[in-house]
């Protein structure tokens, strides 16, 4: 299996918690890492999809934020749950299309365009807010992603659902296929019809509505929509892609390795917290586990 | 400016307390023809900076002085809040207000400013060793109040968590050096995590369920800002501890207000943003105006709970701070 | 005397695949030694060892009887050893001169790179075989062959002992070939050993005296070539005697594709022509006469600026090779590396792509159908090894070529193009492809073939259209088809004139006078 | 010329800026528009290297970071000049070459490989430091890199000769050729015998040095170093090697085109002060406007 070096990561990862912070292992500290990389996990997903098709995606954090500002606001406005929640993913889609266009269409480098709609985003997000968070969602809204099913947080269970959804594109879809072959050699799925500018787009859209998703489900939990939100969140969400086997080069990736790196950094990020390390250690710790996932990884798959 | 000794706002001598600028130095003195002062601070996406704009706008509107106001794009940009110093600079304003990034990402400032004879006012947080000028409170005093009321209403002492901003920064090492030396010193209480929180309220909510899954005995977080204290407030409810767990910020944005008056933050300690930038911007102006002041101004600052919210807010929260200073709080 | 160079029972595996087997033979200084085999059959692998780029599994190499150590590139050419590799190894954005000597460039001063002097050395070796190329030219702006004959000329800079050249001519015209060979003679006759991989037979027999003959990585035998037959040589490579196949016809009177003055922005002007169902079309030309770009325009890749095409009687358009394929087109691209192949994914998915809707009826891959039309297709075009999971990269050309015609056969394509179908193919696997496309016409496809070999289009087409500077030059029927007369049309008349038959480079404006 | 894109793109944000901004042309002025673009064109010029070579180097900012704590601590410990100079760039060279050594050697990601050292470097200076900045540096050492030379700034002339020695290396020295090849065609490169290892770990190293060099004009200017000095500089380092043409696939950047990438960046912060525009619109154009210097560029320059 080609995730097993990801695999192995983790249970690493675990076992050295699990012996230096006593109730390591309690269910309930489980769930908690499991919804603490809930987040991340569900723009992972999306990343990965655009980081297999040959691109990179910086502006999830800001997409996220404009979403959440724009549904918190909806809500507090007194617009019906369903309605609000569908412009925050409308918003997330409209970003990703944005980018998808001018890295399809217009042919930039993702790197770059999305660099550029990082910026552009957050300060979409800050102007319509006037840098205020919104406040006082409706807490019927905050039912909907803060309940929990069977034991599990529903967060958990719907970015699981996702995951389940991305595992069968990539696997199972003619589009999974052909992102694959676009990010795989460009050219080549050129000649052989596939539909090169719609595939990237659709791949910038999805990780967009993943931004829009992972923003209701915050600002559920968190009960205010900042424009201020999801900085930073690229960074780990391109980690938890890496760590996961994806290549930033495309045409390779896996939607398991990719939930288990959000699943190691969640994991490390608890534990940390749980040990109390110093928040100048964790940083270094935080560093130091990113290679080490890397190595192991690198150990156990082998060149290439 | 090697002649002065490098600035520390905390225990400098130097110093008046605001409420005392009009008794020692007289009414607002006439200003010079065409006087404009110019302000910079660290980002506008905190309300605790909008509203220190606010004030500056409040007193310059209240004595016809037109004042820019511009901030770096976010709290790490320090290269970038440079630039827009030294555009101030080279634009021609006759006092500059600024509030640093760091220590030290403003020093060059200081030496252009002199050049053009343009005095500069430090205003809150980070602190400039060579400033002249400081206008602000006291950031460890933060950490020293929460951990008073923690004393005096906690008898039984018990375990704390305290949630950090960003690693290295001045206002999040200050608050937090304070609460930690303050309650640990009766021994009553443990401080059993001190974890950062990167000033984002998502981090903060994670932490906080942690901690509080590995101590759901904790009786207390002090949270070195608002937005942080109120995600933690959202995981102590989620944990079902509100009753349990007291939550205290900093800063005392009108969000963390309306949380105490909900009854769900316990705490903040509000250090009045608006009325420090009209103390500011008052304080720049004399200088203009050619008076010597003493190099420190200290502004006010309260802790905030539910039965003192509303005195602190609203249109009489200055007279209640004149007040308090009148007994020497 | 120990011969120059000696494999001493060589074996190399790879992650399950033996793709050599204790392989031994040597070859004498001063001898131009022919090295054959199959598609797979290890020739590169071999090669490859030489060079340093892999390192054997078990057995050695000697130069001159001693055994040296090739861990890498810089050390086999410490060692002697100078590799023409079968896939170019350049960096466009390079100059010509640049990429001749990277790696060990020219210096002032140990320095800065001495680029004139670096570009008159360039020139001075490129001008043996074409100087019309511009040593100071990025790379990239080079046709194929140019840049083949760029990675020739490095090879002869190194003033080895020890020369491989792994099919230096798949992109070159006979004529280059005959320049080469001078080249490689020249280089034996000063003592160097050259191993010499083509599957062009005649070639071979052109400069080689002796040959090994490889099969499924181990050494079949080495022979005289004065003594053998071709067909013999064919045997002992493929293990069976190849039938010599003759053409036959399918053709019907039914007109499939109709183009009527066609012409792109750049290459291509004003070409008409029909093609009719279960007729095989040939189209001849010079390198860079433009029939890959005309193969492009009809297989919807670029944009046509004029023209109409018509199938079945109906006006199309294309916007993209979707349309094409849509339309019933599939392009087999000459640069099969570039343009066929999704290396890191299997045989399976390579071949599965451009008929996704058909595997996924209901938005979902029927991954049990996949399998089994994989199974079907690759078994009639004869893929080796038969993984048909394995990543498409560790096959051999030849079978990603078979993937490739895989791929249209599963998207029940009605017209297939081909550009040069056989480049770097050997010849069982030639005979197959000939064989499938004579299936394929005998089903009713239509077929056009673009190649630069002229036997093969005499094999192969019904009818042969010559190009020459863009557009249709003439057209031949099979009772008029014969290499002279393919020739003759291709050739530009100037160029007759002054008696100097020069394929290469007669792209430029030279063509055009 | 290759750069005609990017020199465009500089022409048209003067000309716009110079006509809404009343004494933008102040030689006061576009000398400040040199200056502070001179520690972004610095790291800028470094990473083009990189990024060229097929790399990327997200550890600059923390890189300048542990540089400066360290020169910095040893200077007010009255250690000579030059020799706590020196020091720091050794600290920037070893950590360019850890960065170098684990994309070379081991073969792990460059991305991830820098954003591992990202977080671990910024934690080793915060660890250093206690997180305190160090202050109180000489006066003598700040002379050196606070002077002026014909009327610029020592910074602008220091970058400068750097600029000038890293064109000279692109252009006309073998390292130069390898980094091109490299990052063109590794496989290649490796055929012809390219030492690919030591050309990347060289590339790094550079880029660690080019940080420290930043490091030290920046401390010399604020006469102090903060242990969270450099944050987000690798984003406009970045930026600037992108608009100037950079290609984050490899084998393509230009040192021309990086130098102006970062002097665009610089006018635009500088104009936009300049004009008062709120840090939110303020944001908005930053974005903006690296999207449109990308599409100027890409009409210029054609596909490719
Ligand atoms: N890197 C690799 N990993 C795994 N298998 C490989 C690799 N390279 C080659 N092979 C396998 O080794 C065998 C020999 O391949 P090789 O390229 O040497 O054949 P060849 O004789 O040169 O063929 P051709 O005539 O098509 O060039 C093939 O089965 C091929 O799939
Ligand atoms: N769009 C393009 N971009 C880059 N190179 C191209 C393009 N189109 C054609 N070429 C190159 O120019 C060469 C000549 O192509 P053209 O179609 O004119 O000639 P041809 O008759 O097909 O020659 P060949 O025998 O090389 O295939 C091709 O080998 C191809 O590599
Ligand atoms: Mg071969
Ligand atoms: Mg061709």
């Amino acid at each position: 299996m080609r995730d097993a070096g990801t695999l192995i990561g983790l249970i690493v990862i675990l076992a050295v918690f699990g012996a230096l912070v006593p109730g390591f292992f309690a269910e309930r500290n489980l769930i908690n890492i499991l919804q603490q990389s809930s987040i991340n996990a569900c723009l992972a997903l999306g990343m990965t999809l655009v980081i297999i098709s040959g691109g990179i995606d910086l502006s999830v954090g800001p997409t996220a934020a404009l979403s959440a500002v724009i549904s918190a606001s909806m809500l507090v406005a007194g617009v019906a749950f369903p309605l609000a929640i569908a412009a925050g993913f409308a918003i997330g889609l409209a970003c990703g299309l944005l980018n998808g266009v001018l890295v399809a269409h217009v042919g930039l480098q993702p790197f770059i365009v999305t660099l550029g709609t990082l910026s552009t985003y957050r300060a979409l997000a800050l102007i319509y807010t006037g840098g205020n968070p919104v406040l006082g969602l409706p807490a019927g809204f905050r039912a909907i992603f803060n309940g929990s099913l069977f034991g599990l947080p529903l967060a958990v269970i719907i970015v699981a659902v996702v995951a389940l959804i991305a595992w069968i594109i990539l696997k199972k879809t003619p589009f999974g296929e052909y992102l694959l072959a676009v990010g795989g050699n460009e050219e080549a799925a050129y000649i052989a019809g596939v539909p090169i500018a719609r595939t990237k787009i659709a791949a910038y859209m999805i990780s967009g509505l993943l931004a829009a998703l992972a923003a209701q489900i915050l600002i559920g939990r968190l009960g205010a929509a900042e424009p201020i939100l999801g900085n930073l969140w690229e960074l780990d969400a391109i980690a938890a892609a890496a760590i996961g086997g994806a290549s930033l080069m495309g045409g390779k990736g896996s939607v398991v390795g990719t939930i288990l790196g959000a699943v190691i950094l969640g994991t490390m990020r608890n534990g940390l917290t749980l040990m109390n390390v110093q928040s100048f250690y964790q940083l270094l710790a935080t560093g130091l586990i990113i290679l080490a996932a890397m190595l192991i990884d690198r150990v156990t798959r082998g060149r290439g | 400016a090697a002649d002065l000794a490098p600035l520390n706002s905390d225990t400098e001598k130097d110093r008046i307390d605001w409420s005392q600028l009009e008794a020692k130095f007289g009414a607002f003195p006439k200003l010079p023809d065409g006087t404009k002062a110019g302000a910079v601070s660290k980002t506008l996406t905190n309300e605790y900076w909008r509203s220190l704009g606010e004030g500056y706008k409040v007193f310059g509107d209240r004595v016809g002085v037109p004042v820019v106001y511009q901030a770096a794009q976010s709290e790490g940009d320090q290269l970038g809040q440079l630039t827009i110093a030294e555009g101030l600079v080279t634009q021609g304003y006759n006092v500059l207000l600024v509030s640093p990034q760091t220590d030290s990402n403003l020093q060059p400032i200081m030496e252009q400013a002199k050049a053009a004879n343009v005095p500069v006012v430090n205003v809150n947080d980070a602190v400039i060793p060579q400033a002249e000028h400081y206008v602000g409170n006291v950031q460890r005093d933060n950490g020293v109040r929460v951990a008073k009321w923690f004393i005096k209403n906690r008898p039984n002492g018990g375990k704390v968590a305290i949630v950090e901003g960003q690693a290295g920064v001045y206002a999040s090492v200050q608050r937090t050096d304070g609460f930690k030396t303050t309650i640990t010193e009766g021994g009553k209480f443990e401080v059993v995590a001190s974890v950062p929180g990167n000033w984002d309220r998502q981090t903060s909510y994670d932490a906080a369920t942690n901690i509080l899954q590995q101590h759901p005995d904790l009786i207390g977080f002090y949270a070195n800002n608002d937005g942080m204290a109120l995600g933690i407030v959202e995981a102590v409810k989620a944990a079902g501890l509100q009753d349990k767990v007291a939550v205290f910020g900093t800063d005392g944005i009108s969000d963390a207000y309306a949380s105490i008056r909900a009854g769900e933050l316990t705490g903040t300690v509000d250090s009045f943003p608006v009325l420090t930038g009209e103390v500011a911007l008052e304080t720049a102006l004399r200088l203009v105006a050619g008076q010597k002041l003493p190099r420190v101004v200290a502004t006010p600052q309260a802790l905030i709970t539910k039965d003192n919210a509303d005195r602190y807010s609203g249109p009489d929260a200055r007279k209640a701070l004149l007040e308090d200073a009148a007994v020497g709080q | 005397m120990s011969p120059r160079l000696q494999f001493a029972g060589i074996s190399k595996l790879f992650p399950a695949v033996r793709a050599l087997d204790d392989v031994s033979f040597s070859v004498g200084a001063g001898e131009i030694h022919g090295l054959l085999g199959e598609n797979g059959a290890g020739k590169s692998t071999l090669l490859r060892i030489l060079s340093g780029v892999y390192r054997p599994t078990a057995g050695s190499v000697l130069i001159d009887g001693q055994p040296v150590t090739l861990n890498n590139p810089v050390a086999a050419r410490a060692a002697g050893v100078a590799m023409i590799h079968q896939e170019l190894q350049q960096v466009p954005r390079l100059s010509v001169a640049q990429n001749m000597f990277l790696g060990h460039p020219l210096t002032r001063g140990g320095i800065f790179v001495a680029r004139s002097e670096q570009e008159r050395r360039a020139a001075a070796a490129l001008a043996a075989i074409d100087p019309s190329i511009d040593p100071a030219a990025p790379l990239g702006s080079l046709k194929v062959a140019q840049r083949q004959i760029v990675e020739i000329a490095r090879a002869l800079l190194d003033r080895a002992r020890i020369v491989a050249m792994d099919e230096p001519t798949s992109s070159l015209t006979p004529s280059e070939f005959e320049r080469l060979a001078k080249v490689i003679a020249g280089l034996a006759r000063e003592g160097v050993a050259v191993v010499y991989v083509s599957h062009k037979l005649d070639e071979v027999f052109g400069i080689c005296k002796r040959a090994t003959i490889m099969r499924d990585g181990a050494v079949v035998g080495s022979v005289d070539l004065a003594q053998v037959s071709e067909k013999s040589v064919v045997a002992m490579m493929v293990g069976r005697e190849l039938a010599q196949e003759q053409h036959r016809a399918h053709a019907t009177g039914v007109v499939r594709l109709s183009v009527r003055g066609l012409a792109s922005a750049t290459k291509v002007h004003d070409v008409s022509l029909n093609l009719n169902r279960g007729e095989v079309l040939g189209i001849a030309g010079l390198v860079g006469s433009g029939r890959t770009e005309l193969l492009r325009l009809l297989a919807g890749a670029d944009r046509a600026s004029s023209g109409t095409i018509e199938i079945d009687g109906k006006a199309v358009r294309f916007s993209g090779p979707r349309d094409a394929i849509a339309a019933g087109i599939g392009l087999v691209p000459e640069e099969r590396k570039r343009e066929g192949i999704v290396p890191l994914r299997s045989i399976t998915s390579n071949m599965a792509l451009a008929s996704m809707g058909v595997f996924a009826p209901r938005g979902v891959i029927d991954h049990r159908r996949l399998k089994r039309v994989a199974a079907e297709k690759m078994k009639r075009v004869n893929l080796r090894p038969f993984l048909l999971d394995r990543p498409i990269r560790l096959f051999s050309g030849g079978n990603q070529q078979k993937a490739i015609i895989g791929r249209w056969l599963a998207a029940g394509t009605r017209i297939l193009l081909f550009d040069e179908p056989t480049r770097g193919i050997d010849v069982g696997a030639k005979a197959e492809i000939y064989r499938l496309i004579e299936e394929l016409a005998a089903e009713g496809h239509s077929v056009v073939v673009v190649s630069s070999e002229l036997p093969e289009v005499i094999r192969l087409a019904d009818r042969v259209l010559v190009m020459r500077d863009g557009t249709v030059a003439a057209e031949l029927d099979r009772a008029s088809l014969s290499e002279q007369a393919i020739a003759a049309h291709a050739i530009p008349q100037t160029k007759m004139q002054n008696g100097q038959v020069h394929a290469g480079s007669s792209a430029g404006p030279q063509a055009r006078q």
